[in-house]
Order: C-alpha cells, then structure tokens, then sequence
C-alpha cells in the first residue's frame, strides 16, 4: 500500500539541529505526577496499539471465542498478563476464591476436598512455562488466510506460573498411579470444560495446580483462581477455574478430545489425543502487516517453542530457505518454555523472504509446509507448526506469505 | 501425607454433585430414558433457538448434523470426511463416541443454561440429535440399557485413531514413539523452490482492522495502513 | 489484636457437606463474558488488597516520593508492572516516545544522537534483574519502623528487561575506553536525575538502555520510554526517561550522589559512590501483619538477591536465628536477579522468630542486624540489608521484630 | 560502527542544549555570577515558598541549612554528624562540593519550573544559600572566577569516603576488595540472644492503615484487623 514512511524517520537536523532537543520539553521543565496515583500502574498511552484482538469472522460467537496476543510488539519471553491470548469455550467468569474448591476422586484412596486457603499453604513452584492454543496457526493450513502474527501466531502466550505439583495432591488422596493412568480435569465454569491428562507428565511434577501468573493471581481470563498447568501440552488442557480431578484408567473422550481438538488427516482419520506441542517459531520482528522505515541495519528477532523441552538452536533465513544462518538464542532457555532468538540483517532494500526453522532437544527441526502437508494434508485444523514465511517488499512493506 | 491440617475428605454427596462425567465405557451414565418425540421437545424449545430445528445450525452456529450415510453407519467411518471437497464438518460426522454427546450436553448445554436439564432430557435431546442422523429411528427411546447398542451404529466410531506421538508417556493404541514429520537441517543452497504460492490479496489486508493501529508507534517497523485508500 | 479467624478456615461440611459443592455456584450455570472485553485485561476484583502503597509521612510530598511492591502479596520472581514499586524525585511523565532523543557526547569521537526507532532496530537482550532501591528498609536501620514486608522491603521489583547493551551505543560513538572510566547517566525529567556509572559495568556488556519490561514497554512511572538498567546497583542509577550518557574521567557528584544515597557512619564520614546493593533475603510467607489460620503445615517462603551476582544459599531459622535449615532455592537461579526460597515448617501453634539469611556466589553471608550495626552504626539510612525476623504469637499473628 | 542508519553524529548546538551538568572540578560550568543579595530576591520569590525564608524549610520541607558551624568551615568536616543525638541533617551539612548544588538547583529547582532561571539567577541563588550558611559574607558574588575558593570553605569538603567495596569496579581512592560487613554462617545452637529487643506498639500498627486490607482475601493467612477496637 504505502511507500517507505519518510516522516517516521528520525529528523534529520536542519540548521542548528533537532527541535526535540532545542526546545526542552515540557516534562524536563515540570514537576510531574505523585507515586501511587495508580494502585495497580498501566501502560503508557503511547502503547494503545498493542491489545489482544478478536479475528472478524473467525468464530460464530465472542465467548466461544478467541483474542490473539500482539506478539508483533513483544520483547523477551513473558507475556504481559493483560496481553495474554484468550479461548473461552462458554466465557470467562470473576470466580469468588474464598468459595472456590478442588476435589480430587477416583482412583484414589480417600476422595479429598481442597479450598484455596489450604492449597496455597502447600509447597508450591514457580515455573517459566508458554502455552500454545492447538488451534494456533489453524488457519493458515491450506492457505495465506491472515495478515500478521497477531492472528497467524497470536495464540501463544508464556508466563511463571505458580502451583503446587498435582503430584503433592494424588499423593496425598492415596491415588492408584498404578493403575490409574488417565486423569480427568474438570473446569467449573459453565462449559465445565474436560480433559483427559497423561499420568506420565503428572508424575514428573510438571504438571501444576496453578494459582499464580507471573508474580500475582491468574487473571480471570486466565480461570482464576485455578488452572491446571500443563507444561508442553495445547492450552485446552489447561483446564480454567479448576474444580475436579478424576484418576482412572481410561481416557475420557471428552468433546473437546472427541469433535474438537482433533486432527484431520487425509485417509480421513481423526487423530485423537494429540496433546504436544511440537516445536515452531517465528519471526516477530519484522513480520506481517509492518513496513520497514528504511533500509540498513535490522535485528531479525522472533520466538521458539517446544512442547517437548529445550529449544537447541534456531536458523533464520531470509531467501525464502534456500540459505540459513544460525541465530543467538536468549538465555534463560527453559524447557517448554518460550526461547527468543535473533539475528543481525543489513537490509539492503530488495524483496526478502525471511524465516525461522527451530530445533529441539529431542533433535526433532520444525517442518516446512511441504513438509508437514505431505504427511497431514491441509485440513487438519490443529497442530500447524510449520516455518512461517514473511515477504519484504522493496517499497518495506511485509506479507504474510506462504512458498512452494 | 505430611501436610497436617490441609484437606479433608469429600463427603458421598460432594462426589456425587461434581462427578458428572461420562466416559466411552458409560462409566458414570446415570440410569434413565428420554424418547426421540420428548427430545424434540426439548431441542425445539431449549436448543433449536441456536443450532437450527433441525441441527442444521440457523445462520450463526456450526451444523451438529448432516453428512452421514446408511454406510457410514454400517462401516463406522464417515466416508465425507476423506473428502477434500466435502464443505465442512458436522457434529456427528467427528463424534465416535456417544457418551461423549450425552456427557457434553449434560455438562454445557443449553450454552447459556449449563446443567440445567433433568437427565432425561439428556436422554431426549440426545435420542433427538441420533435420529435426526438416522442412528436411531423416530419411536426410538434412548437409555442406559441400549446406549451400548447405539453406540455400534455411531456413524464415526471407527475413525479415530491415536497411532501418533503426540500423547505425552505414550500408552494408547498405537501410539508411536517418533515423531511422524520431521524438518530438515540444510544450511546451505537447499533443494527449496522460494517461489509465493499463496498470499493475501491486497483488498484483504483491512479484513482485521487497520494495520496501522495495531503496531506500536515507534520501532523498527509501523504497521501498514490498510484503509480504503479513500479514507486515508 | 484479633485470634485466630475460624471463619476464614474451611468449612468443614455439616451434614451432606460443603454447600460451596452441593449447591452448583452461577458461574457452573451459566454463560460468561465474552472475548477481548478488555483489550488490555486487569486482575480479578478479588484481588483489590494486592496494590503499591505509600507509607504515610515518609516523604513530604508525593511526588518525591515512594510506592512500595506488596511483597506479601506476591509469588515467583516477576513482579507485575502494575505493581513495580515507584521512586520519582519530581513526578513521573507519559513521554511521547517519538520526540524522546537518546544523546552520546563526552570523551567520544563523535557525540551522536539516537531516535526510539533507532534504538530499537539495534540488537537488543533480554534479562532478569531485580531492582532495589538503595533506601529500601531504610526505615528499619534504629528501630523497627513499619508493620509489613511491603513497608520494611517493598522498594524492590524485579523484571524481565529488554535493551540495547550501553557498551553497543558507545563504540558507535567512538568512547575513550581507557580514560572514559566514569560515565554520567541524565534524564529528560524535572529532575533531569544524573548519576555516576562505573565503566566496569557498561564493559562487561551489562548495562542496559532499556525499553522493555516484562514483555511491553517500561511503564510511564518506570521512565518509558527509555531506562537505563544497571544490574546490581541501587535503583536511583537505573536512570528514568534516559536522553543523555557522557563519558568522563572522573565521578561526577551529583545531589543524588553527595547529598542522598549517600551512608552516614558512627565517625560522622558519609561513604560516597556506595552503589551495589548487597546480598539480601526477606521471608514474605509468613510475615509481618499477617494472621495464620491454623496450625499445621506451612511452607515458608520468600525471596533473596544480591548485586555482586547469584544466590547460592538460603538458610531459614524459627527460632531466632539459633538453628538454621538451609531452604529450597527456585530456579531459574539468575545473576543480579530475585530467587525465590521455601522450606516446609509444621507450626505446632508455640511462639516463634521466622529469618532467612542469604549468602551470595562470592560467598559474601547476609548478616545479623548486630553484625551490620556492628560497622555501620544506625543512621546509614542506606543499603540496609540485615537479616530480617518476624515473630509469630500463638494467636497466629505475625509482628515485625528486631532481636537482641 | 557496524550499524548501517542508525544513529547520527550531533550537532554542536544540540550538545549545549542538554549538557549542562557540572562536574566537582567545574568542567561544565559556564561563566556568570550572582551576589547574595540578588540571591536573596531569587530566593524569596521562587524558592521561599517551599524552603523557608532562610532555607530553614516550613513545615514541609527538609531545612537545606544549619548544623553548621565556623569550625566546620575550618576543618572541612561536620562536627553535628558525629553526635548520635542530633536531630536532622541538613543539606549544607552533607554537600561536599559546591558544584553539586549549582547543577542541581540549574537543573531541578525550582522543583516546580525547573530549568527556569537564567546562569546568573542559579549562581545568586547557590550564594544566598551559602551566606546563610556563612560560607560566604552578605556582600559576597559567587562567580566562576572565585568559586574554586569557595569549594575550599565547603563545611563537609572532608566528609566523603570512598575506602568501601560498594562502587563496582573499584578504581576511587581507598576503594577496597573486601567487603566491609560479613555475616556468620553458623547452622546450630549459634551464640545469639533470640530476644525480642523492637517492636511495634499495639497502637501503631495501624498507622500505614488497615492491614487486613492489604493482605489478599485467600491464602495460607490473612491481614491482621488493625483498626481501632472500636471500628472492627
Ligand atoms: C444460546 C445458544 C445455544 C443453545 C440454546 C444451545 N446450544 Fe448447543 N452449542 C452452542 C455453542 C456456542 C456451542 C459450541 C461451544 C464450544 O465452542 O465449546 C454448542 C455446542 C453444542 C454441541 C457440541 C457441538 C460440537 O461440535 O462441539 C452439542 C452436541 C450441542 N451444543 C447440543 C445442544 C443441545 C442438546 C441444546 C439444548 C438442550 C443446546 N445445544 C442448546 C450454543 C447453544
Ligand atoms: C514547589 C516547591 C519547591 C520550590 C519552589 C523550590 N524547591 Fe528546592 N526542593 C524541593 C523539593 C521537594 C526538593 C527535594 C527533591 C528530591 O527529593 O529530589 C528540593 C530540593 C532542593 C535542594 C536539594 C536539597 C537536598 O538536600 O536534596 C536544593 C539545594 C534546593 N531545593 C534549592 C532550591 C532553590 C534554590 C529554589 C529556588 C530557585 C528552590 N529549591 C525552589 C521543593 C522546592
Ligand atoms: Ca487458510
Ligand atoms: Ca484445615
Ligand atoms: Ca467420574
Ligand atoms: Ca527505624
Ligand atoms: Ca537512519
Ligand atoms: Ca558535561
Ligand atoms: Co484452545
Ligand atoms: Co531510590
């Protein structure tokens, strides 16, 4: 659309130089405002652009629904919890915590009854964990559908989480772990949304009764004052506003693991069950829907994940994948666990295609579309973790593009 | 277990309120009936208002029925769903489980009265929705007796499958200890053709707002102005 | 003041039981909000207590003032921007980050000027660093003072902040690195605050020129749009609404450097230039103005950091300090940044004197109030960093102490 | 260096604008001068109202004078900050250096419009301070030219330390590895008094306002009620 944005470039000095420094602003000439005047502080007024949005179209309803993080406007690795993506089945709720409660039943020896007073007194962790919605990318299976990673990636998010091990729990109400295999988790919200869990991760003591999101309680979008954290798995395990574990021995074919949140392939087949979340990036800067100020200097920088442990390493490329250079990666790199990387680029103003290809600690390096289409087709909905492409136009405009 | 004076145990009756779930086995299905006719009643008064009279969803919701055959009901697989064609996916030609609709409909639905329904409206509503995709016929009454019967007849019963590695520990059917995609490592001239396949027609860039209110004002980048060109 | 609160316990069920369970609440029966009703969310309503505060009569006005972190309130590492504790000399500003200019001059070759686009197209990291306040617990150096952690250590946050390394800015600008051995950080504020910077720090590549926090950009009473981040060093040099860095050779004596921030010793000599905030701990849970519920088991909790670099140790004593367990320590453990510790405590309901003690990878110990006073006297003011205690009565009520 | 269009070399003009600070040793200083008595019309028109007529604040402000004495004056150090019992520290009584309080009150003060006086008005208004403090007799112009002189009757030139290990990198005089406090590391039946020798009167526990409100409604506790008896 537009042409480079020459008013967006810093001004040049003419004469005796830049009037932003000439003229002293009127807040190096002021007295300004008194501490506290906010109890709990907001962004700046500035940062008005950057707010999760609603894709027009995307979902018959606003809750059933879906709000996409800005991680075009992100830095590091946390996500502001104001910025947090959403996907509520039947809305979101402001849940009174004094009333809330946990049950824990089954397979277990004594079924037991929690409140949030006695849950918080246990030992609890603190965890770097994101969560990635398995519908993320949904939309790009079979074509370009969307303009930028707001929407194409927008629903992923990464936090500290705090909880106790879910572990600490089943211990304590004698649970079969034998046995029971399978956990139920039920929400307490109206979809009282289901999910089958793998002991297997509950055992490890990944899996967290959370309470806490990055240093305060869950937001409510969030399922305060309860959420299962499920490190590695799709977000829909993440039960919200956590009422019930169940230990059994089977899984539990809930909707959501029977209608949806499963995944297409071309025979036909649905595969269920399909919780991981396999190792993706992308590039955030620059990406869809931007336009570069002018040419030179540019830090290339983006997001790696994966559902099963440590990001190892990250290419980028900027040909369109016929040429990588391999990226820095920001430490902390944690497991399962948002990894930022970066890569220096002179941009020298002709067309670009640009990408990112990240690899995990299993070895498993995340798929092209070619590569991913020829074993799962274009319909599966879920569980689209291929390399995105964005195109650079000479003029600095960039596309969301996908090649052959 | 080492924590005195955290938790109690769950009294019978506290179970019995939360524990609702269904599973595939019918485990925790609570014994009742509710006929295709009663289900009619049901649906048209507390369900047709979204998903149609006839489940084929009003001009808002996603249809809960169509695109199942005789055949698929025989064979178990919904022979639409290998369609790349086909328009979209109903309920019934996803669901291989008929605990799960049973379960669903007692815990969420009506959407905007949750758990409101007697059992055997349950029952109804679910008798009402099988008929209307020819799984049960119309004097069909459903209940815990034959709901493992009509489970047979679930048009997709067979079309699911776990032979993946997705599920974290392994241990359902199939399941594979390796990944089924894997990408490739290349650094250096590869085998790539960096050719647009598929992008975004210039009209469509505005389809989510102006994409210049939705990048910070200041950075590397800006966001594109994605107005009509009149308005800018 | 009150006993235990039996109220606030749960309500061990009467009958068929807890009413909570049996009568299904309004939101298991209904259909919640929708989507993105907020585009920038905000925490429950339940959660209104948890705010920065002032403590009345510490400052004469409010806008050289302070606002302290509700420490009592938090878990994990980060804290919440909106509740990031303020210290402003003259207000704070929302600064239009497109007229905010970045000046280099000095013993450079070319004194430069840099926009935000500029500075935000340079390779930037990522890193975890707690900030403190060199007058944090302050208060506490004579006597104690306050009732609460928020009041006795609130002056203390701890971000994920995102910047262009100093040192990049400065070989741009060509900097005399031998003789340049001391620079001068100013803000573009009423005060224009300026503080001496060891060009030790901005070598090793870990001072930044910040932009980000926690994932979004610093907040306007962070000093948005722009920060310079010195990890390790008290808060005042973590100057706001940066617009200017000289490179000299010798310190500069600024106000907040000669006047304040400035230590008082027994002689009647002020240490200068005291800029590292040494290893320090507080318990948060329990602590000071708080009320147990109950005997029984608790897990004991709070954080620990040190500017010379990580935690290594954290030993936690109920008893005063004459017998002491060492404590669990969360990871991700990082340089110049909060750790969070827990140890399990039964409290069997008797009398006790809760402290943590903190030790540092030099193997620098937290010391005893008697062990700092000891050197320091008792009108320093500043860098306070003695062990803390809280004493537990039998009522359950938790009272800030200090011990003979 | 490296970055192709980022950055440019400013312009002369734009340096003066905003290097204004002024060093211990006087780089930064530009040329002027003001005397007492033009200080003292500076003073009471636009610093009085905050600071007192004679610096000695109102009831709001920290006194910026006092404490002081002739012999501080003589030996460079300030005997008052010896004495544990005196009651407050005033500003004269801790600046070191002359510079440091013509920068600050050229860049902060009036605290608020600052920015605001011309070079003349900031040294009339640092030499008012200085007679009040009898640095400098009533008839006095403090100027560039003299001001070095001044820096030598500085009551607190001598105060300052730097033999600490608290500036990161060493490198000022009597600057030292080690720091100047350890802590013992002592782990059972270690030699202290457990004593309780400061607390909180009951009373005063209220005095940063309700404690149960500023604690969260849910957790292992709660905030104590420290409302006055009668409120609860
Ligand atoms: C007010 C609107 C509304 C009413 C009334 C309503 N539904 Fe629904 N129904 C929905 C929405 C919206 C969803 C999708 C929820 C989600 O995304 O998890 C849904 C989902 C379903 C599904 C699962 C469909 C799928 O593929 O996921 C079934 C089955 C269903 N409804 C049955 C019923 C029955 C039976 C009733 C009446 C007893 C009913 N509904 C009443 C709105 C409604
Ligand atoms: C509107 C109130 C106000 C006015 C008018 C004002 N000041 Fe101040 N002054 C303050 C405050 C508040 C501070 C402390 C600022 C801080 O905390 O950094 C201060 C600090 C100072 C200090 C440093 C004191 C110290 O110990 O830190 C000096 C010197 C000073 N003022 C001189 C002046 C002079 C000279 C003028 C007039 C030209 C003036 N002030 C006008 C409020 C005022
Ligand atoms: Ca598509
Ligand atoms: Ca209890
Ligand atoms: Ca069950
Ligand atoms: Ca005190
Ligand atoms: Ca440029
Ligand atoms: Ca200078
Ligand atoms: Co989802
Ligand atoms: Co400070």
């Amino acid at each position: 659309a537009a042409a480079v944005g020459g008013a967006a470039l810093a001004a040049q000095p003419a004469g005796k130089g830049d009037p932003a420094i000439l003229e002293l602003p009127e807040h190096s000439r002021g007295l300004g405002q008194p501490v506290a005047l906010e109890g709990y502080g907001k962004p700046s007024k500035h940062e008005a652009n950057v707010q999760r949005r609603r894709s027009p179209g995307l979902t018959q309803t606003t809750q059933a629904s879906v709000s996409f993080a800005p991680l075009q406007s992100l830095f590091g690795i946390v996500t502001p919890s104001g910025l947090h993506f959403e996907r509520h089945h039947q809305g979101w709720w402001d849940i009174d915590p004094s009333r809330h409660r946990l049950m824990i039943n089954g397979m277990v020896k004594a079924s037991k009854v929690f409140t949030m007073d006695e849950l918080m007194r246990l030992p609890s962790v603190s965890r770097f964990h994101f969560i990635e919605c398995g519908a993320n990318t949904g939309m790009e299976w079979g074509n370009v559908a969307v303009p930028t990673c707001q929407y194409t990636h927008g629903m992923l998010s990464c936090s500290e989480f705090t909880g106790v091990p879910l572990v600490t729990l089943l211990e304590m109400a004698g649970a079969d772990f034998k046995k029971g295999r399978f956990l139920l988790a039920e929400g307490a919200d109206g979809s009282s949304m289901t999910r089958t869990i793998p002991m297997s991760l509950v055992e490890s003591g990944e899996v967290l009764v959370a309470y806490g999101q990055n240093g305060e309680m869950l937001r409510p979008e969030q399922g305060y004052p309860l959420r299962l954290v499920v490190p590695g798995v799709q977000g829909v395990s993440w039960v919200k506003y956590l009422r019930r574990i169940e230990v059994g021995d089977q899984p539990y074919g809930t909707k959501d693991e029977s209608v949806h949140y499963v995944d297409l392939l071309p025979d036909g087949t649905h595969r269920q069950y399909t919780s991981i979340q396999e190792c993706k990036s992308v590039v955030t800067t620059p990406s869809g829907g931007q336009m570069l100020l002018d040419k030179g200097f540019y830090s290339i920088s983006g997001l790696a994940w994966s559902g099963r442990g440590k990001v190892t390493r990250v290419d980028v490329s900027v040909d369109g994948g016929r040429n990588w250079r391999e990226a820095r990666l920001q430490g902390p790199v944690m497991s399962k666990c948002l990894t930022r990387f970066s890569l220096d680029w002179d941009w020298d103003g002709k067309p670009a295609l640009v990408q990112s290809r990240a690899t995990d600690e299993t070895g498993y390096v995340q798929p092209s579309y070619r590569e991913l289409r020829a074993v799962r087709g274009t319909r599966s909905i879920y569980h689209n973790n291929a390399i995105q492409s964005w195109m650079v136009e000479e003029s600095g405009e960039v596309k969301n593009v996908q090649l052959g | 277990a080492g924590y005195p004076g955290i938790g109690r145990d769950a009294t019978p009756d506290e179970v019995k309120a939360w524990d609702i779930d269904v599973r595939p086995d019918f485990k925790g299905l609570p014994p009742g009936s509710g006929s295709v006719a009663k289900g009619q009643d049901v649906w048209e008064s507390k369900c047709a208002s979204c998903h149609g009279v006839f489940g084929e969803a009003n001009s808002v919701f996603n249809p809960l029925v169509g695109g199942t055959t005789a055949e698929d009901i025989r064979t178990g697989r919904v022979a639409a769903l290998r369609r790349n064609d086909y328009p979209g996916r109903t309920t019934l030609m996803k669901v291989p489980t008929v605990s799960t609709l049973w379960d669903y409909i007692h815990r969420a639905m009506p959407w905007n009265a949750p758990k409101s329904l007697t059992v055997d409206e349950v029952y109804a509503a679910t008798a009402y929705l099988l008929n209307l995709a020819d799984v049960v016929p119309s004097d069909f009454t459903l209940s815990d007796k034959n709901i493992a019967e009509v489970q047979q007849r679930m048009p997709n019963r067979n079309g699911m499958a776990s032979a993946h590695a997705m599920w974290p520990g392994g241990g359902l059917p199939g399941s594979q200890p390796k990944p089924d995609v894997q990408g490739s490592n290349c650094m250096k001239d590869c085998p790539v053709e960096a050719k647009v396949t598929s992008l975004l027609p210039e009209f469509a860039l505005g389809a989510n707002g102006n994409l210049a209110e939705q990048n910070r004002l200041v950075g590397p980048q800006r966001g594109i102005d994605t107005r009509a060109p009149a308005a800018r």
